[in-house]
């Protein structure tokens, strides 16, 4: 049993001098993770009732249209989004309504 | 002492030429490691949609092959490595390898991608041509060889959940570098090519312009599990109308310090149009170019085809690229056979036919030299071309300068033929002072 | 059209020009070029690379547009400096005149 | 657009007579020391190549030029050289004004301030400082350049110059690259901003800098004032075609024809202007090129000094 | 008891894996696969039915691997594409799974569906197709593989470049090689040949190298001035009948005159002749070897072109590449003008394209009704190489050039070009459409010929060359090998070259197993190219030797004792000899003849099957019985939609 505490002990001693010393990296990432969160979030919100074009979503969430794009297709990469119909020269998307929660949230 | 594994034969680089001089050296009896810098085998071609000119999948040429290795008795595969030095060694050769961290213990994955499917970070997909996201740990994609996960340290928050969902315990934020020594008696080097960096033509647009793709980008868009599963516009998800593929983008120009022709640029754009004009019916395509260059077998007939399909063809460099209305790419180039003179077109889409560079500098690595190309010196072109000027070692592929598959296959095939001689000179003589 | 004369390029050499035929006809020059003017300059080097003179006389005028401003030169792929060709062509035409000029 | 050779044998006809393109002597033109006491010995010299000084007088004679270009008018120019007054007595007498004189005189002020801040040991001798004959090179005229060209260099070498302070592209280009080549004299030559070697001053603010072809492509020396620039805290903004991409001004078709030349200029000021800031020259011929398309370029000697 | 009744139900136990791929989109777009899958389910027998993206790929593998090990299944059927790409991979992960690699049963639901169905006719063949092969796999018995003895020797056929490195390469490696030429000499057309591009290497350098290991090697034999005669037997066991007789042709004739005139003699490189490696015989006499693989390395021979084809045949200064490679070869410099046959040659024309990359409508067919709408490859190399020496040696010979596409693509080629654009060539551009015209000069130029053409590279203005000298840049053609063809029965594609099983996946080989090819009898190849064909097919022969034995698929004809009846039809019917014989043998305590098969000949073609009156005899794997399985399910209800 203590031999178990000790050793959890330790690996958390040596997270915590990794977390040290990746200090940095950790900060840009999570400043990233945010934005994404932040971004997804919004793009999910125009999703949620009603099928978008890239364009729609951009125009309603004032993420600019290349980003939107990676985001659905990031997104689509693990089930949370689908492609639904064409409409003109653009598809729409949709929020896949079974899909997991987004781990991040 | 770093631990020594011996091996007959030793191949660098396990894209298609090296697996193909691997599985026929081992088809022979010889055991052969292959050291390969990436996190998967399968190199550039596993990455690309269909080939020319039979139009076969490339995924279903480069798996077979790819598992083949993978599960050869004769082969082992040391993936994620990279070569520090290849040295000869009295009859063969030495090359000390460092296994790079993935942060996951290779032994215990089971490639589940809970990890993956957990972790909150998305990172932008070099897989995907960066047109889609894949997580700060991952696989690098669906049929990669090895399935073990990675992880991206530079995009890791450290929260921990990809080891806390492991069902194997197999994540290790505190994993080393392994350094490691193989001798071999024979090695070949499948050192493969890079595309020519986009930075060397300004006026290109260096990358910054919407719309304009890479030739290999485009191999994503029209790959079956590609960012978007069709073919659409990055700038804004537009199905585009008007594509055009703009030749020797990074070839035959001194003033971006590539000469030579890369060889593969006429045909994959052909094959990339072909393909684009299955995908979207209605577009119109136009491949800008100098000189059409289908020499291989059946490349003529195939870029026949592609005119007979209505691809369109235009002689000419493309000068400059520049942003156009609505996410519009505009080209500039002198039409050369209407008597237009210089003129501009429009189109939704345009892609760069790169070139290839070297993708590996053996100096500093072994004694080896290159061209003035930057690709391995071979010391007989002519009559065995795969020789190096290192006894014993060999060459294949893109490596030895610009090639296509299948004419990277055959050299592969001829590396490994030298390969299995030099073992054999080896053995004899070792027989005979016995 | 008149036949093909290839002293010409040699004749070129004296006014300074030693790459007239380097020059593979791509026609980045003509694109890249500020002017944006039919085919030029890669018109005229086309005709200095047959050597027809009487072309280039007869069109010597454009030879003036150029601005000089080394753009094709600097992006030529062939590094045939099609910038100094014009230069080279500018002297010859000079040359052309006074000497008829003389006689 | 005019005849070339119209235009070619005014130009040669008048650097042979004046050493200058038009035809006016090069006192009457350059006067601008006049008002600033220099040095008349020292390290280097600064030889302005009188293309500053020149530059007002082009740019009312290309526009009258203009005014005429394509019209029936535009044949009689081939008498200017039986006519010298057609030109000088436009530009000279007429048609520079003082405004336009002092403007460009004052750019060749702020440069000697910025050499003399920079402790750069200068002088400067009038009667030394010859128009370089770029122009009859660039026109093609070579047999008139390399005479005129020598004229100069061997003037120089007679001085016992050996060092040169230039202050404009053109020039910078026929005293470096040319005259050794086609005179067989050469001379160490420097841009003023080369030597720039002092820090700080109170810009933080964004200029957008226009790369002159010569600079940028020929000599390769666009990243200097970049620096220099920096150094003095002023942000170059990136602009569409810089450096050895760099775009052409028009000016130097203004000679043959001032409309294309228009056009050109118009082209490159939509690249400058879509930066929003201010924007900085430093050739004399773009300057004057840029404000034929309504922009009034600061020159690159007078923000230095400006901001020092 | 339990056991007896395993067997006899062991049909309708048969657990059977369907495993549907969507070949990433080429199937998946035009099938429904997961509705496939669902339908599949429901076919009786069936015990699980999955889908992947790719099934070939090692996650898709391991689905039938991992299906297999846990006992969920023991019977196989994937359905994808062409069963020739990836039915041995498939096979070969039931082995890893430690399966019987023939409970296996393919369906092409790709070629034979989606490449050719769309819409909901497709999804509903490929169920049906499915369907049936579920069926069969029911009816799959577990086989073993024929397993024959490899003859540890290799043979080649044809001595050029490619043919003496790839003998040489077996050699090395510890095979007894033959090599079989037809002329006297060693070298082939690479002989013909002077410097090579871009190397500027002498063949006469690689040509001797090459042939001088060939002829040091005691473990190859050369039979020159040999040609094969007969064909017989399969991988690893092939028997050779070859005759050697003195040579008749006039081509081969003058070569040993010439080689008599050089002075020079066995084992010397004679120029445009090469390597005569042995005595030339002077009777005949027939030899026979058996041999364990064969490489073809036949080679090609330069396009003749058509009798006033560029005024080829009509003007003497119009002459073929090759044939000028040889003047320039051998005319010796005698100051800066070029001369051919004592005349001044002071403007060449070069044309390229000329038997290559022709067009239907637009150029035409030649007396056997083929077009080369193939690039030929080397010609583009060759011909600027050539134009360089010309402007090197003779600096006051002009070039002139006139082309389609300029393809130099090759490592030091485009350095060829520029090379040739320094030296002054001029370039010309034509379209296919709008040949170069060659004509007799008016004579006013002082030159025989004009080489008039509608120059692209100036917006399309006719422009007018005058010439001396014509040169034709020839492309190739394969050498005529119609006898080997029919006796090997090898596979000639449109263009008339051999070919190959798969470009990628085999391209050195050809469908005949243990026939490989090397060189230009493939495709057109330069010297470098040649090579490395070359070893590539002999790594493949070496593969193949150094196991000692050949695995063919069990898929052979079995007679059933207790049926046959010794009728002998089967016999008859026989379509390989000695494939099946009838042989005396105890039936019941009486002798009796009944049919026997030779599993190493028999090729399963079935042709005994049909003829046999007691459906005594099946082809193992293809049984009649499996064969109205798979015809049942196809018309049943189960597996429609």
């Amino acid at each position: 049993m203590s031999e178990v505490s000790e050793k959890k002990t330790a690996e958390k001693e040596a997270m915590k001098k990794l977390r040290a010393a990746r200090k940095e990296t950790i900060k840009r990432a999570a400043d990233k993770m945010k934005k994404q969160k932040n971004a997804i979030k919004d793009i999910k919100k125009q999703l949620k009732d009603k099928a978008g074009t890239v364009p729609e979503i951009a125009e309603a969430t004032g993420i600019p249209s290349s980003e939107v794009l990676w985001y659905l297709a990031a997104l689509k990469n693990y089930g949370q989004i689908l492609e639904g119909e064409k409409d003109g020269s653009y598809f729409r998307y949709k929020w896949a309504g079974n899909a997991p929660e987004d781990p991040g949230e | 002492m770093p631990k020594i594994l011996k091996f007959d034969a030793l191949v660098i680089g396990a894209g298609i030429a090296g697996l193909q001089a691997a599985l026929d050296l081992a088809d022979q009896d010889f055991k052969v490691a292959i050291v390969e810098k990436d996190a998967t085998i399968g190199g550039k071609m596993i990455r690309l949609s269909k080939v020319f000119p039979t139009l076969d999948c490339a995924s279903c040429i480069t798996t077979p092959k790819m598992a083949a290795a993978a599960h050869h008795e004769n082969i082992t595969l040391f993936t994620y490595c990279d070569l520090q030095s290849l040295d000869r060694n009295g009859n063969g050769v030495t090359a000390a390898v460092r296994q790079k961290t993935r942060f996951v213990d290779e032994e215990k994955c089971i490639g589940c991608r809970q990890c993956e499917y957990q972790c909150p970070v998305y990172v932008s997909d070099p897989e995907q041509g960066g047109f889609s996201g894949r997580k700060a740990i991952y696989i690098p994609f669906s049929n990669a060889i090895p399935q073990i996960a990675l992880m991206d340290v530079e995009n890791c928050t450290l929260c921990g959940k990809c080891a806390r969902v492991c069902p194997t315990q197999a994540v290790n934020f505190f994993q080393e570098p392994q350094d490691f020594l193989i001798e071999a008696q024979t090695a070949v080097l499948a050192t493969g090519f890079e595309v020519t960096p986009l930075e060397n033509k300004q006026q290109y647009g260096e990358g910054k312009i919407p719309n304009v793709i890479t030739a290999l980008q485009m191999e994503r868009l029209l790959a079956p599990h590609g960012p978007y599963n069709r073919v659409l516009r990055p700038s804004d998800g537009m199905e585009p109308d008007s594509i055009a593929y703009i030749q020797c983008a990074g070839s035959r120009d001194k003033s971006m310090g590539v000469p030579y022709c890369s060889r593969v640029c006429c045909m994959y754009a052909i094959k990339q149009a072909m393909l684009l004009s299955g995908a979207l019916p209605l577009a119109d395509i136009t491949i800008y170019y100098m000189d059409i260059r289908a020499f291989g077998k059946g490349y003529e007939q195939f870029f026949q085809n592609a005119k007979a399909m209505g691809i369109e063809f235009v002689k000419g460099k493309v000068a400059t690229i520049s942003e156009g209305e609505n996410g519009g790419v505009r080209l500039h180039y002198e039409s050369q056979e209407d008597g237009g003179g210089v003129t501009s077109a429009e189109h939704d889409l345009v892609v760069l036919s790169l070139g290839m560079v070297a993708g590996w500098n053996p100096d500093g690595h072994c004694r080896i030299s290159t061209g003035s190309d930057a690709f391995i010196k071979t010391v007989k072109p002519k009559i065995a071309p795969t020789l190096t000027e290192m006894e014993g070692v060999f060459v294949a592929g893109a490596a030895a300068g610009p090639k296509d598959i299948v004419d990277s296959i055959v050299e592969a095939g001829a590396a490994a033929m030298e390969a299995s001689k030099y073992l054999a000179s080896l053995n004899r003589s070792v027989k005979a002072v016995a | 059209m008149a036949l093909v004369d290839p002293e010409f390029t040699e004749e070129l050499e004296r006014f300074g020009v030693d790459t007239t035929l380097e020059c593979f006809n791509c026609g980045t020059c003509a694109a890249i070029c500020p002017l944006i003017y039919e085919h030029f300059p890669r018109k005229m080097i086309r005709y200095a690379q047959l050597g027809a003179k009487d072309r280039i006389l007869e069109n010597s005028d454009d030879l003036w547009r150029c601005l000089h401003c080394g753009l094709c030169t600097h992006t030529c792929p062939r590094e045939a400096n099609p910038g100094e060709l014009i230069l080279g062509l500018r002297r010859f035409v000079i040359a052309n005149w006074r000497g008829t000029a003389n006689v | 657009m005019y005849k070339p050779r119209h235009i070619i044998d005014l130009i040669a006809d008048n650097v042979r007579k004046t050493r200058n393109p038009f035809g006016a002597s090069n006192s009457t033109i350059n006067k601008w020391w006049k008002d600033t006491p220099i040095q008349r010995e020292g390290d280097a010299m600064l030889f302005t190549g009188l293309m500053y000084q020149l530059v007002p007088y082009i740019e009312k004679s290309t526009r009258y030029l203009e005014r005429y270009e394509d019209s029936y008018l535009a044949n009689y120019v081939r008498f200017g050289k039986y006519m010298p007054k057609f030109l000088v007595g436009l530009a000279v007498r007429f048609l520079a004004s003082k405004e336009d004189k002092q403007k460009f005189n004052g750019m060749l002020h702020s440069i000697v301030k910025i050499l003399t801040k920079s402790s750069v040991d200068f002088y400067y001798r009038q009667e030394l400082d010859y128009y370089s004959g770029i122009l009859l090179y660039d026109l093609g005229d070579i047999d008139g350049f390399t005479n005129h060209a020598r004229f100069v260099a061997s003037t120089l070498k007679e001085n016992g110059v050996k060092k040169l302070v230039t202050v404009d592209p053109h020039t910078t280009y026929a005293l470096k690259v040319l005259y050794p080549k086609y005179t067989g004299e050469s001379f160490e030559v420097k841009t003023y901003f080369e030597l720039v070697n002092f820090k700080g001053g109170n810009g933080t603010k964004q200029v957008t800098l226009h790369d002159p072809c010569f600079y940028g492509r020929y000599l390769e020396l666009s990243d200097v004032p970049v620096k220099v620039l920096e150094n003095l805290g002023i942000e170059c903004l990136t602009v569409r075609n810089s450096g050895q991409f760099t775009s052409c001004c028009g000016g130097p078709a203004e000679s043959i024809s001032p409309k294309l030349a228009k056009e050109i200029g118009d082209r490159r000021i939509k690249d400058l202007q879509a930066t929003g800031a201010p924007i900085v020259a430093m050739c004399p011929i773009c300057m004057a090129n840029l404000r034929k398309g309504g922009v009034e370029a600061e020159d690159l000697s007078t923000l230095i000094a400006r901001c020092a | 008891m339990a056991d007896e009744n395993k067997a006899n139900e062991s049909v309708s136990e048969s657990k059977v894996g369907v495993y549907i791929c969507y070949c990433g989109g080429n199937i998946s777009d035009h099938v429904d696969v997961e509705k496939v899958c669902e339908r599949v389910k429901k076919v009786p027998g069936v015990a699980v039915a999955r889908t992947n993206m790719f099934m070939c790929s090692d996650p898709g593998q391991e689905l039938i691997m991992e299906d297999l090990r846990s006992g969920a299944v023991d019977r196989v059927v994937v359905a994808s594409c062409a069963p020739d790409l990836h039915e041995t991979t498939f096979r070969s992960a039931i082995t890893r799974a430690g399966g019987n690699p023939y409970i296996y049963e393919h369906a092409n639901i790709r070629e034979q569906v989606s490449w050719v169905h769309h819409g909901n006719v497709a999804t509903d063949k490929a169920t049906r197709l499915v369907g049936a092969a579920t069926a069969k796999a029911k009816q799959l018995k577990p086989l073993d593989p024929i397993r024959v003895e490899a003859k540890q020797h290799a043979t080649v056929i044809g001595g050029g470049i490619a043919g003496m490195r790839a003998a040489k390469d077996l050699a090395a490696r510890g095979f007894p090689v033959t090599l079989i030429e037809k002329s006297p000499f060693l070298g082939g057309r690479g002989a013909q040949l002077d410097r090579v591009a871009p190397t500027g290497e002498k063949v006469a350098d690689l040509i001797s190298e090459l042939a001088g290991e060939i002829i040091n090697d005691s473990a190859i034999t050369v039979y020159t001035c040999s040609k094969v005669k007969d064909f017989e037997g399969f991988v690893g066991n092939f028997t050779l009948r070859f005759e050697k007789q003195p040579p008749q042709s006039a081509e081969d004739r003058n070569k040993i005159k010439e080689m008599s005139e050089s002075g020079k003699g066995v084992g010397e490189f004679i120029p445009f002749v090469g390597v005569c490696p042995t005595e030339i015989p002077e009777t005949s006499a027939e030899f026979a070897i058996e041999t364990g693989v064969i490489i073809l390395a036949t080679g090609f021979k330069p396009y003749v072109p058509a009798q006033g084809e560029y005024g080829f045949g009509e003007f003497e200064e119009v002459i073929t590449l090759p044939e000028f490679i040889r003047t320039l070869a051998e005319s010796g410099k005698n100051g800066n003008v070029l001369e051919v046959n004592g005349r001044k040659i002071k403007s060449v024309a070069m044309i390229h394209c000329v038997g290559s990359r022709q067009i239907p409508g637009v150029h035409k067919e030649d007396e056997t009704g083929h077009l080369n709408e193939y690039c030929s490859r080397t010609c583009c190399s060759a011909t600027l190489h050539a134009a360089n020496i010309i402007r090197e040696t003779y600096p006051e010979t002009r070039v002139f050039d006139f082309y389609r596409d300029i393809r130099t693509y090759g490592r030091g080629q485009e350095e060829l070009y520029e090379q040739a654009a320094k030296n002054k060539v001029l370039f010309f551009r034509f379209e296919e459409a709008q040949a170069p015209v060659v004509e007799r000069n008016g004579g006013s130029h002082g030159y025989p010929l004009s080489v008039k053409t509608k120059d692209i590279l100036t917006f399309g203005e006719e422009v007018e060359v005058p010439v001396d000298l014509v040169v034709l840049a020839v492309g190739m053609e394969p050498n005529d090998i119609s006898d080997l063809v029919d006796m090997m029965k090898l596979p000639v594609g449109a263009d008339r070259f051999l070919l190959e099983v798969h470009p990628k996946l085999r391209p050195v080989e050809l469908a005949v197993m243990g026939i490989m090819l090397a060189g230009t009898c493939q495709a057109p190849f330069d010297i470098t190219e040649s090579s490395a064909a070359a070893s590539g097919a002999a790594v493949k022969a070496a593969a193949l030797l150094s196991r000692g034995y050949v695995e063919l698929d069990p898929f052979v004809a079995e007679v059933d004792l207790e049926k046959c009846t010794g009728t002998g039809a089967c016999v008859q019917a026989c379509l390989r000899e000695g494939a099946l014989r009838l042989v005396e043998m105890e039936v019941g305590g009486e002798k009796a003849m009944r049919a026997q098969v030779n599993p190493a000949v028999c090729t399963g073609c079935g042709a005994c099957v049909a003829v046999c009156p007691e459906n005594a005899i099946n082809v193992k794997g293809w049984t009649l019985k499996q064969y109205e399985a798979m015809v049942d399910m196809i018309v049943s209800e189960e597996s429609a939609a």
